[in-house]
């Protein structure tokens, strides 16, 4: 029975579990937008992070190379998706 | 024969700068901003010619020297990799040519952002432009007047145009004044000109808004300041007031001539900014219905009638 | 609008009926032939079931011809409408829905599947693969641009073409003031047609990646495969920007969202960031396979190898990154004030370098060489200069504040054709001569392709120059007409002839097409170019298997090592080839889209369900399948090798 | 069909390794998919119209349900995995079984929110705030609805065929797009919600 619990997986759900709580903390403590951004960006990332790596087993195979630049460039590409519309449809008019 | 499509080409580009110079509307300028932006033009397109020019020289001279005809048969061209000398400069020359024209692009795009030079200390005068299908609403704010389909404006000047448009994205467009910009429902942008000479100008609007967008223009007709007061004192005289009755009727689609009132749509039917913009879209009289689906619905319902 | 009123057309013309009637004649045409030569098992089999790279890159080829000729007639009645001031060949609605399926044919439909076709056939060859790595996919992917194409082109006869031009900005292309099904066609034809192209973008860097030939590390492979790989990445991740815009517009449509509308909090600018942001990266996906092109053609006839083959492979690696953080000069009017528009004309402009380089490799691969003019060679030739203008004119468009006078102009539409024309038109034509040899087993007549490149680079150059001018003139894009005052007529004209040039071009690559079939020679040998590069290494017609043993490869040009310096591409046994299975499935499948296209163009509600719930029974199927292939024999192989030219 | 028989059954054979390649490509169009409709979101989350906003209509207690199930479901598709490459049949169907019921739980907590929106006026048609909210969580929710069918099908081979080179490839490519919808949802978890409600 045991063996069907591999540590490392169980490790990063607890750490999952703990960073969801983490995150929560925005909601139920009394945070300035700044902060409370700051937190939920760490969490978020991180959270990602670890299911590509301990649950999605990004790093074990043979073309590991080409995933991480995949994921890289896409996270790269979403990011400035994301930030150069704000940019322009909304910071940019201020 | 190649090198006979080369030169071509070349009488083109050559034609296209010379009969430029005059009479065309963006190369002839009458305002300030217009000014800067034909001066950014004739730059670029004179550092452009530099490497049109080089690249054609270099095809022709390759041409001319290698073609297979004017070698031996039994020439067999070398393997070359590539050179970091030559490859810099062709990486080098770009570089500083992108850099001058990046100075140039962000210096002239703050300076037709801003009031014009040389009118800074003066107060500008505002004008809001509003397109409905297929027609330009000008309000004068200051004066209390609304002209449709024509500008008066008074030369040496600051003018400050807000753009909103009722209906389809359009773009308010005096070449000989200065670029143009967007007019959209649902916020209010600023387009700064100014006019130096007196004279009648081409207005349109150049984005694609639909059936008679064609045929959307205005005129401009730049006056001397007196002369632009005389004309104010006038309006206010004679035309008859903007009621929100004809307001409506005059936003219907289609063509209008040129129309003239003594007071302004304002009041009565604010432009999109401020609480009235987008963001806080604020009127909830009659949303709840235009939410369904309705292929009929008129679009003279959206009117932001308060 | 009452349900049968939607079929309608708008603004029906006696052009529009005649359509009808040669679409219908045409249809009734193909099926009477079809069932009269008893063909239609022989098309099931052998081509609407194929999951042969080869074939479907032939089926995307000849989508794209007749697509360029769907949007070509389109320019020319354009062209002809303004070619006269106050002309009334059109009206304003007929003008405005040409315009608009005009780009929308010749950006998605033509230029699209025309890369599609040469990247289809080409790349498996050129990596020494036996296909690519989803075949089954790759057979989807075609059904799905087919279909989608086929949706889009029947608007004009039932319901009414798009109108708000191909970038269809709203609220023009919203309910409120785009009332005919029109806009609805474009929304879901695009974003089946779109599904398509994505599938094909993970199937080929897959293929790239995992399935090259031993020894061809990746600053081994030949251009054209790295211009591949780098267009579908682009694709990948540009085209689920499009997918996402496309479902915005529909939703704002047909079930009244309120994205884009003129009321509720719409946001008529975030369409047009959305459609950018996929739209200049899809100038990219067009542009670098013809960069790609024309570096296997320039070598070839230079005699040489590609000047600085890894400065090219750097430039487009940044130009993939480059293209996606230029989106925002598409609209440097939209108000959103200097500093924005000053970041985005810098990296805009920056462009410019990653492509002088390729420019400047291409002339200095002339360098040196021995340099014979074929018509593949002519196309890249006339490429360089006028691509060139293109180019330049393209940077002085990133001016931020020059902007604001080009924008919606004629100056604008004279630059984008100067670049696409020479930079895919051009290059499709150069490689659809180069390898249509490979294709077909007979080369195109030089003489009648000679006349073509002078008639469609000259025709190109009288047609868009006039539009630096009349732009600089203040004349606007996609007004169907002005008045004599403006002094816009003489360069209209000029652009009319032009166009005329233009189609006169194309009419002659079809009787190159038709005279070349019937005369030309059979006999050529499976290498008539004396070329360079993998896909010239197997035999001419390509037997069903590609290569029948892997070839082993040292340099970025294999086939030339081998053939002067005595490099062994091909050592080993002949051994049994796995190949996988036809499938109808795709093509039933892309059908269902179809149908469910059509019902939601028109809210036939009941039968999307039912479209919907095929698409899921396809799926499904699919699921369950178990289907390993089959094996062609060892002594298949043999045979079908020495009938093809000798055992290697 | 070669098999190396060295590697865990999902790469085994060359075709896999394609298909596991092809799914992460996928994925990389999917993060794409995603951020797009988290930009739209952004910028739209102000333009409320005449709507409510979304402090107006969000709640804690439903989110806090999704995100732990959602959590704990990605947890038991990674130990579903994990029993498959110890060829422990059993074990791998019950972890998948438990991934499914954990996933049907969420959509269902995701129909009620959905229900709830729509009573208190905040429809796809109410406002652009609105129509980009309920696109957001609906893609996500039909990409969850669409792996329960997925996942079910799989599930039912595992059953009847056992753990082959093929089965396995499935469902290591099912539990990939399983964790990436456990992603996207922490996503919009702190940046839809939880921002919303700061």
């Amino acid at each position: 029975m045991k063996e069907l619990f591999p540590r490392k997986q169980v490790m990063g759900f607890v750490f999952s579990l703990v960073l969801t709580i983490v995150a929560l903390l925005v909601y139920f403590l009394d945070m300035s937008f700044a902060v409370g951004m700051t937190v939920l960006l760490l969490t978020a990332f991180t959270q990602a992070g670890l299911q590509l790596i301990v649950f999605m087993h990004a790093g074990e195979s043979e073309d590991k190379g080409t995933i991480y630049l995949n994921i890289y460039y896409g996270v790269i590409i979403a990011l400035l998706t994301v930030f150069g519309t704000l940019l322009a449809m909304i910071w940019g008019y201020v | 024969m190649k090198i006979k499509g080369a030169l071509l080409l070349l009488m083109f580009a050559v034609m296209a700068v010379l009969t430029g110079c005059e009479p065309l509307m963006v190369l002839n300028p009458k305002g300030p901003q217009a000014q800067t932006q034909a001066d950014v033009i004739l730059l670029s397109i004179g550092i452009m010619s530099f490497i049109v020019i080089a690249v054609f020289a270099i095809l022709i001279y390759m041409l001319v020297k290698y073609r297979s005809s004017k070698q031996s048969d039994d020439y067999e061209p070398p393997h070359i990799e590539g050179n970091h000398i030559v490859e810099g400069i062709i990486v080098g020359i770009p570089v500083l040519i992108v850099i001058v024209l990046s100075i140039v692009s962000v210096r002239s795009n703050y300076l037709v952002e801003a009031t014009p030079e040389g009118y800074e200390d003066q107060d500008p005068l505002v004008v809001y432009a509003q397109s409905s299908n297929w027609k330009w609403h000008f309000s004068y704010p200051e004066q209390g007047i609304e002209t449709v389909n024509y500008l008066y404006i008074p030369t040496d000047r600051a003018l400050e145009f807000k753009l909103y448009s009722e209906g389809p994205i359009t773009s308010f467009w005096v070449p000989q004044l200065g670029g143009q910009k967007y007019a959209m429902s649902d916020m209010v942008t600023t387009l700064h000109l100014a006019a130096d000479a007196p004279g009648e100008y081409m207005g349109r609007n150049a984005n694609f808004s639909g059936e008679g967008f064609a045929e959307n223009t205005f005129s401009v007709n730049a006056v001397a300041p007196d002369e632009f007061d005389e004309w104010v004192d006038e309006v206010q005289e004679t035309a008859e007031p903007l009621t929100e009755e004809k307001y409506n009727e005059l936003l219907e689609p289609g063509h209008l001539g040129q129309l003239t009132f003594s007071s302004t749509h304002l009041e009565f039917s604010p432009p999109p900014e401020g609480e009235h913009g987008g963001h806080h879209h604020g009127d909830s009289s009659d949303n709840s219905e235009e939410g369904n689906m309705n292929m009929d619905q008129d679009h003279e319902d959206h009117n932001h009638s308060e | 609008m009452d349900f049968f009123d939607r079929f309608a057309i708008p603004h029906p013309s006696p052009v529009i009926y005649a359509s009808m009637v040669a679409i219908t004649l045409t249809l009734v045409a193909i099926v009477a032939g079809v069932t009269y030569t008893k063909k239609w098992g022989y098309l099931w089999r052998e081509w609407l079931t194929t999951v042969d790279h080869k074939r479907i890159g032939m089926m995307y080829l000849i989508s794209a011809l007749l697509m360029l000729f769907r949007g070509g007639a389109d320019a020319i009645m354009m062209r002809a409408q303004t070619a006269l001031p106050e002309n009334t060949l059109l009206d304003s609605q007929h003008y405005n829905e040409i315009f608009t399926t005009h780009g929308v044919v010749m950006i998605i439909f033509m230029a699209m599947a025309f890369i599609m076709a040469l990247m289809n056939f080409v790349v498996p060859l050129q990596i020494g693969a036996r296909d690519v790595a989803f075949p089954r996919l790759n057979a989807l992917s075609f059904w799905l641009y087919f279909w989608g194409a086929m949706l889009f082109n029947i608007s004009f006869v039932i319901g009414g073409s798009p109108d708000a031009g191909w970038t269809s900005y709203f609220p023009l292309a919203g309910n409120e003031f785009s009332q005919s099904v029109g806009t609805n066609y474009y929304m879901i034809a695009i974003q089946i047609a779109g599904l398509g192209t994505l599938i094909t973008g993970i199937n080929f860097i897959v293929t790239i990646l995992k399935m090259r030939a031993p020894g061809m590390t990746l600053m081994k492979m030949p251009m054209f495969t790295w211009s591949a790989l780098i267009t579908n990445l682009i694709i990948v991740f540009a085209f689920p920007v499009l997918t996402v815009a496309l479902a915005m517009g529909t939703i704002d449509r047909l079930f009244g969202g309120n994205f884009f509308t003129t009321t509720d909090g719409g946001m008529d600018m975030l369409w047009a960031n959305l459609f950018w942001v996929w739209g200049h990266p899809e100038v990219y996906i067009l542009i670098l396979p013809a960069f790609g092109i024309y570096s296997e053609i320039i070598p070839t006839f230079a005699r040489r190898n590609l000047y600085g083959y890894k400065s090219m492979v750097a430039s487009i690696v940044l130009i993939s990154v480059l293209s996606f953080v230029v989106w925002v000069h598409h609209f440097f009017t939209m108000g959103q004030g200097a500093m924005v528009n000053s970041i985005f004309s810098i990296t805009t402009m920056a462009i410019a370098i990653p492509t002088g380089i390729k420019i400047f490799n291409w002339l200095f691969t002339l360098w040196k060489g021995k340099i014979t003019i074929t018509v593949p060679m002519l196309y890249s030739l006339g490429f360089i200069p006028i691509f060139t203008i293109g180019g330049v004119t393209g940077v002085m468009l990133g001016m931020s504040a020059a902007d604001y006078q080009y924008h919606n102009t004629m100056f604008l539409v004279a630059h984008f054709h100067l670049v696409i024309i020479p930079g895919v038109v051009f290059a499709m034509l150069a490689g659809l001569t180069y390898w249509w040899p490979k294709m077909f087993g007979f080369m195109l007549n030089e003489r009648i392709g000679k006349l073509s490149f002078w008639l469609i680079s000259i025709g190109t150059c009288v047609a868009f120059f006039p539009m630096f001018i009349s732009g600089l003139d203040g004349q606007a894009r996609r007004m169907y007409t002005y008045s004599e005052a403006t002094g816009f007529g003489i360069w209209n004209m000029l652009s009319f002839v032009g166009a005329i040039m233009l189609a006169a071009g194309f009419v002659t690559i079809v009787y190159n097409i038709y005279y070349s079939t019937r005369y030309a020679s059979r006999d050529i040998g499976s290498d008539p170019w004396d070329a360079r590069s993998l896909e010239w290494a197997t035999h001419t017609p390509v037997p069903d298997y590609n290569f029948a043993i892997t070839p082993q490869v040292n340099s970025s040009e294999a086939f030339w090592d081998s053939k002067k310096n005595g490099h062994k591409l091909f050592s080993g046994e002949y051994k049994e080839i796995h190949m996988p299975n036809n499938s109808g499935v795709p093509f039933i499948m892309s059908a269902i889209f179809f149908v469910l296209g059509f019902s939601l163009v028109f809210s036939i509600w009941v039968l999307a369900v039912i479209a919907l719930l095929g698409i899921f029974a396809c799926l499904a199927h699919r699921s369950f399948e178990q289907d390993h292939g089959y094996h062609i024999p060892v002594e298949e192989v043999k045979e079908t090798e020495e009938k093809l030219g000798g055992a290697r | 069909m070669k098999v190396d028989q060295t590697k865990p059954l999902e790469y085994s054979t060359e075709q896999n390794n394609l298909n596991i390649l092809g799914f992460w490509m996928f994925l990389g169009a999917e993060i794409m998919l995603f951020a797009t409709l988290f930009a739209s979101y952004f910028t739209l989350e102000g333009w409320t119209g005449s709507g409510p906003s979304g402090s107006e209509i969000f709640e804690i207690t439903p989110v806090i349900f999704e995100t732990f199930i959602l959590l704990t479901s990605s947890f038991t598709i990674g130990l579903g995995v994990h029993a498959m490459r110890l060829m422990n049949k059993k074990a791998t169907i019950t972890f998948f079984s438990i991934t499914l019921l954990l996933g049907l739980a969420f959509v269902g907590f995701e129909v009620v929110e959905f229900f709830t929106y729509i009573e208190e006026g905040a429809a796809l048609q109410t406002s652009a705030f609105t129509s980009i909210l309920l696109s957001t969580l609906g893609t996500h929710g039909a990409h969850v609805t669409f792996g329960l069918f997925w996942g079910l099908f799989i599930l039912i081979q595992i059953k009847k065929r056992g753990l082959t080179p093929e089965t396995a490839n499935k469902s290591f490519i099912f539990s990939l797009y399983w964790h990436f919808l456990d992603v996207v949802w922490i996503f919009i978890f702190s940046f839809v919600y939880l921002k919303g409600m700061m």
